[in-house]
């Protein structure tokens, strides 16, 4: 039992032959933001898929290592992955909002999971949800609209909103701001900080000034290897390996 | 960290989960047992079939060993009834044959001629195409009889047996003598396969060759006009087709035609393709036309029901780089509803396939195959029969020989359906695919 | 066209095959096409007209009606041989281990089946539920009947000779009418038949009524005479009015549930599609409908006046249609 | 024929010219051109195929219509007097005509020589019955003269039939070929052509339906005249009886309507949850191995010939279920009396349909994007839970169209009711009671004994005009049904 | 006739009832890069949508006003749609590569416009392509791997890759960096200046200072309104209005 909130040891992904992450490992703290940096294709969105078996939908894609959430191997065949994701959400790099109304999009988790008692409550959890995702004021008036509907950027958020409605532990979040403008985005950077408070939340972003600003610790993937992984300012202030400051320095975008 | 309060191990499923995971294992065990009881369904179908069936493709024929002289053909050719003259000299020669053998039993001409089956007609076609045989010693392997036959599977026995014209009990020991000196046998029925139909007198003569042939030709015509006729449809409607009343009308149209009952289809042939275009009557090609009417509305129905399926980023996609409509449909949206198509082709080809009710009006249920068709052009053209109205007709025949074939017919218009659905399938395995 | 073209009576249709399959084998002409779809199809395509693409000759279960000739009048079909080949037994019969349905009257099989029956005296809806009910001699079985559905020509010769004859031989009829019925309307009562899983309609064909008897030890069935001889292994015969049917006995009349079958030629094409009236000639020889050819083998009842249709079809002599 | 030939293979060279003029117009290069280069191809070929087939199908169907215009000219009002129709007349003439083609075609007579045949001279029908053509009397001298006429006519038609088709295909060539260059929108102009092809194959549905209505109508109207309407549509009893009797027939709708909407009732209850929960386990849970098995498997299913299924629930289904709800049966209820019920029908039906919900489903499913199951596992949902709320939804549109298809070939299906359902007509409730369809009656009134022109017969038409109109009306509910639905999402 | 590529005059557009686009005049300039900002939802993809009738594909879309390409109005019935848009090429929001290989999808676009005589040109086109757009060296070696299958970036890319491929003579680009890590950014951005010689871009994207570094005109949208439309200077430097104002200094992303 380690005292991580989850805890990779020696992880591997294949995809057919393709060896997309190689022999990582990464503790992620509880209540601390981990953002997960590294240029694109380097499998950022492949290992956070591994972290709530995500990737089991995939099937050519094969995992090996350990990977522990509270002690607990999720690869491990009693482990339920049902109960496993609802501990550990997701908010995709590609929104996906269902083909439903935009309530119904977000009232999906609460339901499935039990949280509401009766519909105000659900109600309430809907709005709450919104709300901190930033899209309430733009979907509070068309809320049975179907959430296909919206603008990508609207799509995000819901799928964010989405996400947080179910209140999981860990948050995974793939580029959850790269459609969002400045403002929305710090609206939803606000709402990691607060999940912070009382969860842990992994983030994926290319933004290294998203990454400073909000995470504590960094990670940073390069050619499916985890390059350097250290609190967020060390990474950024004074990292150890040539590659990321390579990355870092190129301080664009 | 053990002190988070609400640590719940993964491995032990709180109530709510526990429940949540009994009604998944309930949805899946719903799964598999729909699929089994269909399983289960077609298993039973398919014992009763080759049960019923597989004696039809076996025969019992007896060896003969005939001199037909040339005053006995010559005789037999100036008759009205020709064959049945050949048949008594056959039976008149069997003695020759006993002794041959050394065998010693009691028999009369009657016995032996409820033996065999009707064997007239093959001995004089025999001697027709081979007149050199004539006057020499020739090896026939005839047919016996349906009754005779059901002796040998065990549908017939002493004790179930009831004395008529057709057969008595006493005939039973000249057939176990026959077959113990060798003389009767079994052997594998390949008249069945390639034969064509046969008077209701004659279950053994019967055969299914025929109204494949029919039913290829008919198939033929429904592939090649149902699909891309069907196909060109689901396209106009769902890609192109302004959104209108017209538009409606075809929709409702269609989902319509597939109500029609079959036979309706029957009543349109007959009267637009034999009495207006004046069509021949009991012809593939006319049978092929009415099953394309009948399979459009599947095909249409289940092939727009796949292109709805395409998400519509695909299609803007290709238009975003300045594909035409046709072309982001035809190029993209297409090859993806592939798989939908295809299963429509399916269901609608073997429903053609087994479709008896329209073939009625049209001419071609009865004594219909029972010549083969002597080119493609007549393969269309000349009468014929298919297999589900050869099935059918066999099955209301009063000889229990008949049903055995309709059985065996069922069987062979199943392997049919198979190889005409593995080349389906093989195609939707390749298009298959998510993303 | 090469082949004759027939159609028409799904009845006629077995004798039909047995003569086409022989006319092909014994002769040079190229085997008829014969179509089944029933009578009145049968007579409808006949009267179409005139030309190749119309069938030479129609089989019928029945005999041409005046609805009919009109019809092809209008449509220039003006000369029309009939030819009765033989006869049609109609019988009943049940499972060969059933109870025992040896012999039947007309009047056991209207107190069975009818609808409304005499009891003491009294037409009432009928009560029976075993032949036993209303005759000692029946067994006590319960009454279920498969008799052809009303599209068959054969339920209106069971109406008529079976179900009419036990009406008026109970005296039921005779009830009816004093009971202030017109005679029409008693002779509908007297066939009506009492429906209700006690008497069970079959569109299908006789495999169907076999099928039915097969699963039901107490159903008894109406067969053609034919398709019982070919079944005597599982099915049982009982006689009516205590002869029992056989070829013979219908061909002299003794056992009286019968029906005549016909087929139709159109003179017109006589001499230009290839075979016709050979065929029809082949079809009433003697060597095949006679009573020792293969139609009477498999259970036709051949006709007593055979020579006579004989000379009909070699004079061509057409119906007198006007 | 020999026409067909040459504007098919004008047509193949068209498409040849048409490219290479495309692209020498553009100096050999590709690029410069308005439509790929196949375009200029097709164009050509459409050209030159288009408007020629359309003035060959034109001129065949004109061509016998002006002639036996013509040829009618011939004979005069007194000859009509004999009780022939003209239109009889006229056929009569064709038929000798096609029959000295037949004869010429076998050199058993000269052209010239048949200019000089006559009636009297020579017994031309049996000059006929020698090459095989029916002609249904003696051949007069008027139409022997009718058909040398009527084979003149048509020999000069057919003759300016090919010229004009081929000049047609011509100019279409030259008029495509001179259009052919490298600003021309050949692609517009293809894909207009193929649109309207498109819109063809969808017309030829219409076609049917019309065909389908025209078939029925007039018989059904003949019925109308011999058996009073209201009878028939409100009529609760259905026992026709012979004409021949004098019509005593009960031809009510309402008992086969009444069957036709339970059995496939109980069918659909039988083959949409089966159907559905096959193809979502088919598409959702199974391995591709098991897919790859299963599918086809129940595919088979709707291949069976339906006599089989009938056989099926005449001898197996049926004596199953009376050993169940029968007398004395296992559940010691008496509710069925005899094997052949509605449910009997129904259920072996139902089997029959499960391919139609589950293939048709199954693919549709299928096709469903992977972004939608990914998000919902992603809240924590199960499998069941993303079917139920998330895929399901998304495919519903298909999988109605699925239902609906096995739906209507409920209502159609003849073979297992007639075997499975009894034949007699009834208005229960109790589904263990033997029922009849409208689509079983159809048939059978059709090909049995009766008089063609009696209303036993014709009500076949009558019954199945109805039927069509009842779907049809089905069909525009469910179609509103379904938009009204489906403009809540999508 | 103008001196701009594409002028937009009182454009409105309808969603239903929704009034997404208000009144919006713009015109674009020949061999310039236009970039459109402004907030999530405010309809920046809605009118990118129209200038090559992308919108014609949705059912309960309704564009008024004028849209002249070169001068000629793009909604006038006479014009082709599909020349217009293989003038006007786009890379949409979210990445939808086709389900095929990696090179068909680039060389889709050459094939049905004939642009290549034959398979070495074409292997030439896909490979300038892939290049341009970056994705040459992760790709190369899985030409023939479904598009499908790539990482969320590199499906950006590939879409970039696909729209240049046909040589469009306007690009427009949806947010086409928004997947995409510093570095890959800065090519698509150096891709976006080289195609400034010949052709105009027109680019929607979040980042203020990749409108800053790559556009020469700027234009605003705020809740469906052309706010202000100028030099992208002046925009960031000092806008007249004063939401821009206040939507520039929250600068943050
Ligand atoms: N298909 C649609 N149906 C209905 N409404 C739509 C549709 N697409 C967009 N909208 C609405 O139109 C408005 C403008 O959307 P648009 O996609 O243009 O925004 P955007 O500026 O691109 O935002 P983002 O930066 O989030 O992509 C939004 O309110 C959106 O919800
Ligand atoms: N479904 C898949 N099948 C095959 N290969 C895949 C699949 N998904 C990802 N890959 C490959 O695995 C590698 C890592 O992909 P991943 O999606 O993890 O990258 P990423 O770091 O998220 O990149 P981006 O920032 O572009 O999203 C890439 O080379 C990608 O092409
Ligand atoms: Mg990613
Ligand atoms: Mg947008
Ligand atoms: O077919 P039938 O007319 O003889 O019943």
């Amino acid at each position: 039992m380690t005292d991580y909130k989850i805890s990779a040891k020696d992880v591997q992904v294949y995809y057919g032959d393709n060896h997309a992450i190689k022999d990582v490992n990464v503790d992620i703290e509880d209540k601390t933001v981990t953002a997960f940096i590294g240029p694109s294709g380097c499998g950022k969105s492949t290992f956070l898929r591994c972290l709530n078996r995500m990737n089991d939908t995939i099937d050519i894609c094969r995992v090996e290592g350990d990977i522990l959430l509270d002690g607990e191997d999720i690869y491990d065949p009693s482990v339920d992955p049902v109960q496993l994701r609802a501990k550990v959400g997701m908010v995709f790099q590609k929104p996906n909002p269902f083909p439903k109304s935009i309530y119904d999009n977000v009232a999906y988790g609460p339901k499935i999971h039990g949280l509401a008692r009766n519909k105000i409550e659900l109600d309430e959890i809907v709005e709450k949800s919104l709300r901190k995702a930033a899209l309430w004021t733009e979907a509070k008036d068309r809320l049975h609209a179907p959430g296909t509907g919206l603008s990508g950027g609207q799509q995000q958020r819901l799928c964010i909103a989405r996400a947080i409605a179910t209140a999981p532990e860990v948050l995974l979040m793939d580029e959850p701001c790269s459609a969002l403008d400045p403002i929305a985005t710090a609206q939803v950077e606000e709402l990691i900080d607060e999940l912070r408070q009382s969860f842990s939340v992994v983030i994926v972003t290319h933004s290294m000034q998203q990454a400073a600003r909000v995470s504590q610790k960094t990670a940073f993937f390069h050619l499916g290897n985890l390059v350097e992984f250290d609190e967020t300012d060390k990474i950024f202030t004074n990292p150890e390996d040539p590659r990321t400051e390579s990355y870092i320095s190129g301080r664009i975008g | 960290m053990t002190d988070t309060p609400k640590f719940t191990s993964m491995k032990v499923q709180d109530p709510r989960t526990k429940k949540r995971n009994a009604a998944e294992k309930r949805f899946r065990a719903y799964g598999i047992a729909a699929i089994a009881i269909g399983g289960l369904f077609l298993a039973a179908l398919t014992f009763t079939i080759l049960k019923s069936g597989l004696p039809a493709f076996t025969q019992y024929v007896m060896k003969l060993e005939v001199t037909l002289s040339q005053e006995q053909f010559d005789d037999a050719e100036s008759q009205l009834l020709k064959t049945a003259v050949y048949r008594d000299i056959f039976i008149d020669n069997f003695s020759d044959q006993l002794e041959a053998n050394g065998i010693d039993v009691n028999y009369d001409a009657d016995a032996l001629e409820r033996l065999l089956g009707k064997v007239g007609g093959d001995i004089r076609a025999h001697y027709r195409e081979n007149l050199s045989d004539i006057g020499q010693p020739t090896v026939f392997q005839l047919q016996l009889s349906s009754r005779v036959e059901g002796y040998f599977r065990g549908r017939v026995t002493r004790d179930t047996l009831v004395d008529s014209r057709f057969l008595e009990k006493t005939d039973l020991d000249i057939v176990d003598v026959l077959r113990d000196a060798g003389l009767m046998t079994g052997r594998f029925n390949w008249a069945f396969l390639t034969g064509t139909d046969s008077g209701v007198d004659n279950p053994g003569g019967a055969g299914i060759g025929a109204s494949v042939i029919g039913s290829f030709f008919m198939m033929l015509v429904v592939l090649f006009l149902s699909l891309p006729i069907g196909v060109a449809a689901s396209i106009y409607l769902e890609e192109f087709a302004p959104k209108n009343r017209f538009t409606d009308l075809v929709e409702v149209n269609i989902s319509n035609l597939a109500a029609v009952p079959s036979i309706v289809f029957g009543i349109l042939g007959l009267s637009v393709f034999i009495q207006f275009m004046h069509l021949p009557q009991s012809a593939p090609l006319v049978g092929g036309l009415v099953l394309t009417l009948m399979t459009l509305p599947t095909i249409i129905i289940s092939t727009r029901a796949s292109l709805k399926s395409v998400p519509p980023s695909i299609r803007d996609a290709a238009l975003g780089i300045g594909a035409s409509k046709m072309q982001s449909v035809f190029h993209h949206v297409l090859p993806l509803s592939m798989p939908g198509i295809l299963t429509g082709t399916i269901i609608g080809l073997a429903q053609a396939l087994g479709e008896t009710a329209p073939l009625l009006l049209i001419g071609m249920v009865g004594f219909v195959a029972r010549e083969y068709p002597d080119g493609v052009v007549s393969g269309f053209m000349d009468p014929n029969s298919a297999m589900p109205a050869q099935i059918y007709t066999w099955a209301a025949r009063a000889d229990v020989g008949f049903y055995e074939k309709a059985w065996g017919g069922i069987i062979v218009l199943l392997v049919f359906l198979l190889l005409m659905n593995a080349i389906a399938i093989f195609l939707r395995k390749k298009f298959e695919r998510r993303w | 066209r090469e082949n004759v073209q027939i159609a028409g009576s799904s009845t006629v249709l077995p004798y039909a095959s047995i003569v086409a399959e022989a006319f092909g084998d014994n002769t040079d002409f190229p085997t008829p096409v014969v179509e089944s779809g029933g009578s009145s199809a049968g007579l409808k395509r006949f009267c179409e007209g005139v030309g190749e693409n119309t069938i030479d000759i129609a089989n019928s279960s029945r005999p041409i009606r005046d609805s009919d000739i009109e019809l092809c009048l209008e449509n220039g079909v003006t000369d029309i041989i009939e030819v009765r080949i033989g006869y049609d037994g109609i019988v009943f019969a049940s499972q060969i281990d059933g109870p025992a349905f040896t012999a039947f009257e007309p009047a056991d099989i209207f107190n069975a089946l009818g609808a409304t029956v005499l009891v003491d005296g009294d037409v009432v809806a009928n009560p029976h539920t075993q032949w036993s009910d209303f005759n000692a001699d029946l067994p006590a079985a319960d009454i279920v009947a498969f008799i052809p559905g009303t599209k068959h020509g054969t339920r209106e010769v069971f109406e008529d000779k079976v179900l009419l004859a036990g009406c008026e031989e109970t005296g039921a009829m005779e009830a009816m009418i004093a009971g202030g019925m017109s005679e029409d309307d008693a002779e509908d009562a007297c066939i009506e038949v009492r429906g209700n899983g006690i008497t069970v309609d079959i569109d299908g064909d006789y495999t169907e009524t076999l099928a039915r008897i097969d699963a039901n030890p107490n159903g008894i069935g109406i067969f053609g005479l034919a398709f019982y001889e070919n079944n005597t292994d599982v099915l049982k015969v009982a006689t009516m009015g205590g002869v029992e049917p056989t070829t013979e006995t219908i061909a002299a009349g003794d056992y009286p549930v019968s029906r005549p079958l016909f087929f139709f030629i159109k003179q017109a094409h006589i001499g230009v599609i290839p075979g016709v009236k050979e065929f029809a000639q082949f079809f009433i020889a003697d060597e095949i409908a006679g009573p020792d050819g293969p139609l009477a083998q498999y259970g036709l009842v051949s006709d007593p006046e055979l020579a006579a249709t004989q000379a009909t079809v070699e004079a061509e002599e057409t119906l007198d249609v006007n | 024929m020999l026409t067909i030939g040459l504007v098919l293979a004008l047509c193949a060279i068209g498409y040849m010219m048409g490219t290479r003029r495309a692209l020498s117009s553009a100096s050999g290069d590709q690029r410069l051109l308005h439509s790929l280069k196949g375009y200029y191809g097709q164009n050509v070929a459409l050209s030159i195929l288009v408007p020629s087939a359309t003035l060959l199908v034109v001129w065949l169907i004109a061509q016998p219509l002006l002639i036996n215009q013509s040829v009618a000219s011939l004979f005069s009002d007194q000859d009509l007097a004999e009780g022939a129709s003209s239109s009889l007349i006229i056929q009569d003439m064709r038929r000798v005509a096609n029959g000295l083609d037949v004869v010429v075609d076998q050199g058993l007579v000269s052209d010239d020589a048949i200019a000089s045949l006559d009636a009297e001279s020579t017994n031309v029908r049996e000059l006929l019955a020698d090459v095989g053509v029916a002609v249904g009397s003696d051949v007069t001298q008027q139409t022997l003269d009718g058909a040398k006429r009527y084979r003149s006519l048509s020999k000069t038609g057919n003759f300016w039939r090919g010229i004009a088709v081929l000049a047609l295909a011509l100019a279409g060539f030259v008029f495509a070929m001179q259009r052919t260059d490298k600003n021309f929108r050949a692609r517009n102009v293809v894909e207009r052509g193929v649109l309207i092809l498109l819109f063809g194959a969808a017309t030829v549905a219409v076609l049917t339906t019309v065909g389908i209505v025209l078939s029925l109508i007039f018989n059904t109207i003949n019925f109308f005249d011999a058996f009073p309407a209201a009878d028939f549509f409100f009529g609760t009893r259905w026992e026709p009886s012979f004409s021949g009797r004098g019509g005593a027939s009960d031809l009510g709708f309402l008992p086969l309507i009444w069957g036709t909407m339970y059995i496939s009732i109980i069918s659909l209850i039988v083959a949409v949850p089966l159907g559905l929960f096959s193809a979502i386990y088919l598409s959702e849970y199974a391995s591709d191995r098991v897919r790859a098995v299963a599918k086809p498997m129940l595919e088979i299913l709707a291949g069976i010939p339906t006599i089989v299924y009938g056989l099926f629930a005449l001898l197996t289904v049926g004596p199953l279920l009376v050993s169940a709800f029968g007398n004395g049966g296992f559940f010691g209820v008496n509710w069925m009396s005899g094997g052949t019920a509605a449910i009997t029908a129904g259920s072996v039906m139902g089997i029959m349909l499960i391919p139609f919900v589950s293939s048709l489903s199954d693919d549709i499913i299928n096709a469903v994007p992977q972004a939608m199951r990914d998000g919902s596992y992603g809240l924590g949902a199960t499998q069941s839970e993303t079917i139920r709320q998330v895929i399901l939804p998304a495919a519903l549109p298909g999988i109605v169209g699925a239902i609906l298809l096995a739906a209507s070939r409920a209502i159609g299906e003849t073979m297992i009711v007639v075997l499975g359902a009894g034949a007699a007509a009834s208005l229960s409730l109790n589904p263990f009671e033997a029922m009849t369809t409208v689509t079983a009656k159809i048939v059978s009134q059709l090909t049995g004994d009766g008089e063609f022109n009696s209303p036993e017969t014709m009500v076949a038409f009558a019954l199945g005009m109805t039927l069509f109109i009842i779907t049809l009306c089905l069909n525009v509910f469910a179609l509103y049904i379904v938009r009204k639905y489906r403009e809540q999402y999508d």
